[in-house]
């Protein structure tokens, strides 16, 4: 193969695993928080991507973008303090089950709001056509975007997680519900900021990738399996370990375009997953203690 | 001829090593305790034989063949019937039916046969309710035959998950902390149930830091602190025992 | 559960299937058979999935994944046409046998094909074969994983299925041949075998039901129970834990796949849609909204929400109200006393 | 809305004709739709829906049929084909409907096709698949053009351009791999090679690793078959990867949201598809020129949305039974079937329809123009 032509496929990946790697990342943050895997995840990615499109009519496009992920921030924690607050601790079965009634509910409220129709967002800089080139691939400028607000992400939540007290609160009340709690740590809130948190990552990925992807009311649903896949695949908890998995997947995902027709592009991925959770289900780079979380 | 022979059995957790090449026999029908402080490795040792925790090494041989690191589901098959320090029964099923698990092991119908409710089933089902009944007449709970556990008080509980065990007709009953929860009117009556089982030919073993049931039950006892045994004899040798007494400095009368 | 009271409503089941009909043709609301037959085939899936939620107490996104293999298995091993192999050992060994059917297809041209019957045989043993090799692996799984390699199964399937051109792709197979049953009685969409075809369905419903209690009332039934209120304890009775899980996992399958064959002969068609994730969603719903581990439950919430869902009651909202379901079910149901015991356990702390 | 019926306003208007007229039959006439109003189809099935609606009321504005008010029953059928069997089982046995239009997807129609048929009630459908009409069933019509007039439009294009080495896309929908099935066919007859055909995922967001092996197979132009979003992604996609091959599109592209979708990349993309969205140049002698006008013109009051080939389908598909019921001056559907197949040079927004009984579909090549797009507009396509 053509040196162009596989520096193509690994920029297209670096797109691909960009996104799902800040999905996976919306996922491991409520996971490390309440154990639950939030099956709506997808559907912050939409919500972003629509509020911004909508806003982009009207004010700036920094504006719509930072409005949008605000927003989304907000309905994400108000949902987990609506719903999910009571359903907490009624085990994993129930769980899974209530996130995909919401994320269902919460496509089905975009439908009546936006209608069927497709969306985009003017592109963060440049228009469609605009493109640059390197060594014979050629590629469009929101890469950068969308592989810099997945790096920027990380960068954000290490620092958050290691330096800020809420941060550290966090990260206390994942290891320890009950310990966290006798030293004055509110869980139900530091539950409740986790969701905002991973609702607003999720709006920010879906905003940076809208000019790219477009984005309509059921773009959620595709995500959040691919977000899933690659936090399952990083190992659920450990984000660093997302972000690697996400472009590992991303590449896998582009290259075997070279081999298997796109359409089934889906079927190798989920294929890898699978055999991944049976050889190894905590994930590449998964400990034990993680996948213990579940109750 | 012991029925229940340990041998170098050990196991760690990260650095700590929870058991540390115990060994032990047990002799049939007769009571054998394991005792220790907290932390000295007892439920680990009880888990290791029970085969829910695989070993990192050792040998625990059962009626002469070799169980070690064996299943669960096959530990029962063997014979082998135990009981939880945190009672685990289903609660959402009735006492009856919670000892009527105890004849899994004692019957074969499988799913076809249950789906086609096929006749020779019904007379296995009838002997499955006998036997059942048999163990609850025993453990004097017939009472509560037809509630369902999850309402039950603690003490009836305990019998209930002990007439399960007998149910299976186990040769070795493997009793984890038995008298955790219990007061010492509950304790007594226990000691009396052991008391009844052991007459039916069960060899017995039990994990257990209540003292008074240990002298009340046992006829042989192990000692553990800090995953290795430290000594083992009749009840009256291991209260004389010098190393038991300090490790249990001043827990003696408690 | 003793007694004869846990088969009411499989006699109930057993009764509509006969009754039904004349009452439908007196009250000139006969057109409502064919609602009733498709909804008491999704009803059949459903249990198959509560048996293995409910009484096993595994999760499973998949189950339309079976419901697919079941139906496009059915319909393209007796759709595909064997005159040109028609010299070859095997068609002959066939054709012995009596399991050859002779036909035209939509151009009238002769065709040669497998009798119904053994190719929705095949198509059931298909959907066991793929449910017992997939099965153990995912089986070992937990919570949220089992949920996540349960529902990549179901992608799997559907991308396949829309992705191969050999099962018409997107459009799905149409023009699926009557599946005979005795002379005279077909499983078919005809007008004229409708009250014939109602029956068909609520007595295989009422049969599927009958299997499930007298499972659950059975020794493995018990032994169900207990893995699902606590696989440790379960392990330690004898039971062997991962065999049983296998079991109703691919009874589960079973049921799915006889509904899908069914289904798909009555329609004449099956398109991809049948595999797709909501569609497992919803099988997920009715189990939750018929109480999880109550078989009439799902069976009479299977009937109900089909139903309805079937007549475009529901419209544009279809899939939001399976989505409501389920989280109304889920904040409302109770939070089920296993909670309780195990508070009480952690606040007990382990000894030794 | 279960039955979105408009029955309130039309029983009123029958109430007022029945007493006015002579005693004719007031009950109104049913005609039954299934449309994917959402769902995977969501982007034809919604303006289908809004088009028929808007239709009907019009005709009940003007008289109804044969001084029958209409009464439209719509079912969503979420482009899924058991939901499409048990609606129209429902139509025709339960709501007794005169007819049925729709469905929106060519799964849907091949799932129905029987049903009508042996139920004898005509079935008017919005989907392309060549087979709803290949073998003919007497009671079943489709009024979207045919696959392969648009491919011939294509090849006729390329020669033109001097095009000969190509690559092909779709998406793995019916509408998909219909289209690239016929390309495929109708290549080697206009001196066409196609270097690579390749199916996508008809949700597929990001197209750029599949574009770079199709730009690796040096291709002159890229045909994209699909209805999706993608067909803007697969623009941008082109122009971010500087390929300098000539985009062509299937009718699928005739829907102006794609266009902005598209931006600026959309510039230059040539398409073959019916004369609805250049409605406003046509010469004033073209017969359809009038009804796309007003079609346009009322949707768009009324919808505030430019108006798309697929709510044309609707359209066509309402007024072909209109015109049916009244020359054969019942509902009996034999009569209506017969009228359908001598309805001849009948102006639809698809193009001028001549059915017959060999030809459900009744639309021929010049019912199709090449289309471009310019300054983000459709405009005719007039050569290089």
């Amino acid at each position: 193969m053509p040196l162009e032509l596989i520096l193509q496929y690994v920029f297209s990946g670096l797109v691909y695993g960009s996104i799902y790697a800040a999905v996976a990342i919306g996922f491991n943050i409520i996971y490390n928080a309440t154990g639950i895997i939030n099956f709506a995840q997808g559907e912050f990615a939409m919500l972003g991507g629509m509020t911004a499109s909508t806003l982009a009519g009207l004010v700036p496009l920094w504006l719509a973008v930072t409005a949008a992920v605000a927003l989304t921030a907000a309905s994400g924690a108000a949902i987990e303090r609506i719903f999910l607050r009571r359903v907490a601790r009624a085990g994993v079965l129930k769980m899974i089950v209530a996130t995909i009634g919401l994320s269902i509910l919460i496509r089905e409220t975009a439908l009546l709001a936006w209608g069927e129709s497709v969306r985009t967002l003017p592109f963060f800089s440049g228009n469609e056509v605009s493109s640059l080139s390197f060594l014979g691939a050629h590629f469009s400028p929101q890469v950068f975007w969308v592989a810099g607000s997945t790096a920027l992400i990380m960068a954000g939540l290490t620092a958050f997680f290691k330096f800020t007290l809420m941060g550290k609160a966090m990260r206390g009340c994942s290891a320890n519900r009950d310990g966290a709690s006798i030293c004055g740590i509110d869980p139900g809130r530091m539950v409740t900021i986790a969701f905002g948190m991973s609702a607003g990552i999720g709006a920010l990925a879906g905003c940076v990738v809208a000019p790219l992807t477009q984005t309509h009311y059921a773009i959620g649903a595709e995500l959040a399996i691919k977000g899933f896949t690659v936090a399952a695949f990083g190992g659920l908890g450990n984000s660093v370990a997302a972000v690697i998995a996400g472009l590992a997947l991303g590449m896998l995902e582009s290259f075997s375009t070279a081999f298997v027709p796109e359409a089934y592009k889906d079927v190798v991925t989920l294929c890898v997953l699978l055999a991944l959770l049976f050889a190894k289900p905590t994930g590449l780079f998964g400990s034990r203690a993680a996948s213990m979380k579940e109750y | 001829m012991s029925i229940l022979e340990v041998s170098g059995l050990s196991r760690s957790f990260g650095g700590l090593r929870a058991v540390d090449g115990v060994g032990f026999d047990a002799e049939p029908n007769r009571v054998t305790a394991v005792i220790g402080p907290n932390g000295a490795g007892k439920t680990t040792l009880f888990n290791l034989i029970a085969g829910s925790l695989a070993p990192d090494s050792g040998r625990v041989v059962f009626d002469g063949s070799d169980i070690t690191g064996l299943k669960p589901y096959r530990v029962a098959r063997k014979g082998i019937a135990r009981t939880f320090q945190a009672i685990r029964l289903s609660e959402r099923m009735t006492a009856l039916e919670n000892v009527m698990l105890g004849r899994h092991v004692r019957s074969r119908a499988g799913f076809p046969s249950g789906m086609l409710a096929a006749p020779w089933t019904r007379g296995e089902e009838r002997s499955i309710r006998e036997e059942a009944m048999k163990a609850i007449e025993l453990l004097g709970i017939a009472d509560y035959r037809d509630r369902e556990t999850g309402g039950l008080p603690f003490g009836i509980q305990r019998s209930v998950e002990l007439a399960r065990a007998i149910a299976s007709e186990p040769r070795l009953l493997l009793l984890d902390e038995p008298a955790s929860g219990l007061n010492i009117r509950e304790t007594r009556a226990l000691a009396g149930l052991i008391a009844l089982i052991r007459a039916r030919g069960i060899t017995i073993l039990v994990v257990e830091h209540d003292m008074s049931l240990v002298m009340d039950v046992s006829d042989e006892i192990v000692v553990l602190n800090f995953g290795r045994k430290i000594a083992q004899g009749n009840p009256r040798d291991i209260q004389a025992n010098r190393e038991v007494i300090d490790i249990y400095l001043g827990e003696e009368d408690a | 559960m003793a007694g004869l009271k846990r088969y009411l409503p499989v006699l109930a089941c057993a009764l509509c299937a006969f009754l039904a009909p004349p009452l439908l043709a007196a009250t000139k609301t006969a057109y409502l058979l064919t609602q009733l037959t498709m909804s008491a085939y999704y009803a059949l899936a459903s249990l198959g999935l509560c048996a293995l939620m409910g009484y096993a107490g595994q999760i499973s996104l998949g189950q339309a994944g079976f419901f697919a293999i079941g139906g496009y298995a059915s319909s393209f091993i007796s759709k595909v046409d064997l005159s040109p192999f028609a010299s070859g050992g095997f068609v002959k060994f066939l054709g012995f046998s009596g399991l050859l059917v002779r036909g035209a297809d939509a151009y009238g041209k002769a065709v040669l094909s497998i009798s119904p019957w053994v190719a929705c045989l095949c198509a059931v043993l298909l959907a066991a074969g793929i449910a017992a090799f997939i099965g153990t692996p995912v089986l070992r799984l937990k919570g949220h994983y089992l949920a996540m390699a349960t529902l990549g199964f179901g992608i799997i399937i559907e991308r396949i299925v829309r992705g191969t051109q050999g099962l018409g792709g997107a459009d799905g197979l149409s023009g699926v041949p009557p599946l005979p049953i005795l002379p005279g009685l077909a499983v078919t969409g005809e007008r004229a075998a409708r009250a014939a075809n109602f029956t068909i369905a609520w007595l295989v419903l009422a049969l599927g039901l009958l299997a499930l209690v007298n499972l659950v009332g059975s020794r493995a039934g018990r032994a169900l129970r207990a893995l699902r209120d606590g696989e440790e304890a379960a392990g330690a009775t004898g039971i062997d834990t991962s065999r049983y899980k296998l079991n109703v996992f691919v009874i589960g399958a079973v049921y799915a796949a006889v509904a899908g064959v069914l289904l798909t002969h009555y329609n004449g068609s099956i398109g991809p849609g049948e595999a797709n994730f909501a569609k497992s969603v919803r099988y997920v719903a009715i189990v939750a909204v018929g109480g999880m581990a109550n078989l009439s439950g799902t069976l009479v919430a299977g009937l109900v929400l089909n139903f309805l869902s079937l007549r475009g009651v529901f419209g544009r909202f279809d899939d939001a109200v399976f989505g409501i379901i389920l989280v109304l079910v889920m904040v409302f149901a109770p939070a089920g006393k296993e909670r309780g015991l195990q508070v009480f356990r952690r606040r007990k702390g382990a000894g030794g | 809305m279960r039955i979105r019926s408009i029955a309130k306003p039309a029983v009123l208007c029958a109430v007022v004709l029945s007493c006015l007229s002579p005693a004719y039959a007031a009950d109104p006439i049913k005609i039954g739709a299934i449309f994917g109003v959402t769902g995977p189809a969501a982007y034809l099935g919604a303006p289908e829906d809004r088009t028929a609606r808007m239709v009907v009321d019009g005709i009940n504005k003007g008289g109804g049929i044969l001084g029958r008010q209409v009464e439209l029953i719509v079912k969503d059928s979420g482009a899924s084909s058991e939901k499409a069997i048990s609606f129209a089982k429902q139509l025709i046995e339960e709501e007794n409907v005169v007819a049925i239009i729709g469905p929106t997807t060519s799964g849907e129609s091949m799932a129905i096709k029987d049903v009508c048929e042996k139920a004898g009630i005509p079935l008017i459908s919005c989907a392309s698949a060549e087979t709803i009409v290949d073998p003919v069933a007497k009671y079943v019509f489709k009024v979207p053009q045919k696959d392969n007039y648009i491919v011939e439009w294509l090849y006729r294009t390329m020669n033109k351009l001097g095009i000969a080495k190509i690559g092909v896309i779709a998406s793995n929908t019916g509408f998909g791999n219909g289209g690239k099935a016929q390309l495929e066919k109708y290549a080697s007859k206009y001196g066409i090679t196609i270097a690579i055909s390749e199916v996508y995922d008809s949700n597929a967001t990001d197209l750029t690793a599949l574009l770079a092996k199709v730009n690796a197979a040096g291709v002159q132009a890229v045909v994209n078959w699909s209805i999706e979003p993608a067909q803007s992604i697969v623009a941008k996609n082109m122009r971010q990867l500087k390929m300098t091959a000539q985009l062509f599109q299937s009718h699928g592209f005739a829907n102006i949201k794609y266009v902005q979708a598209a931006g600026e990349a959309a510039e230059g993309i040539i398409f073959p598809c019916g004369r609805l969205i250049v409605a406003g140049e046509l010469p004033d002698s073209n017969p359809q020129k009038k009804l796309l006008a007003k079609y346009n013109a009322d949707y768009e009051a009324l919808y505030n949305e430019e108006a798309s080939t697929f709510g044309g389908h609707a359209y066509d598909a309402l007024s072909i039974l209109k015109a049916a019921i009244e020359s054969a001056g019942s509902t009996d559907p034999d009569k209506i079937v017969r009228a359908i197949e001598n309805l001849r040079n009948f102006s639809g927004t698809a193009g001028i329809f001549n059915f017959s009984p060999a030809d459900h579909n009744g639309l021929l090549m010049d019912s199709i123009v090449m289309v471009t797009v310019k300054k983000g507009k459709f405009t005719l396509y007039r050569g290089n």
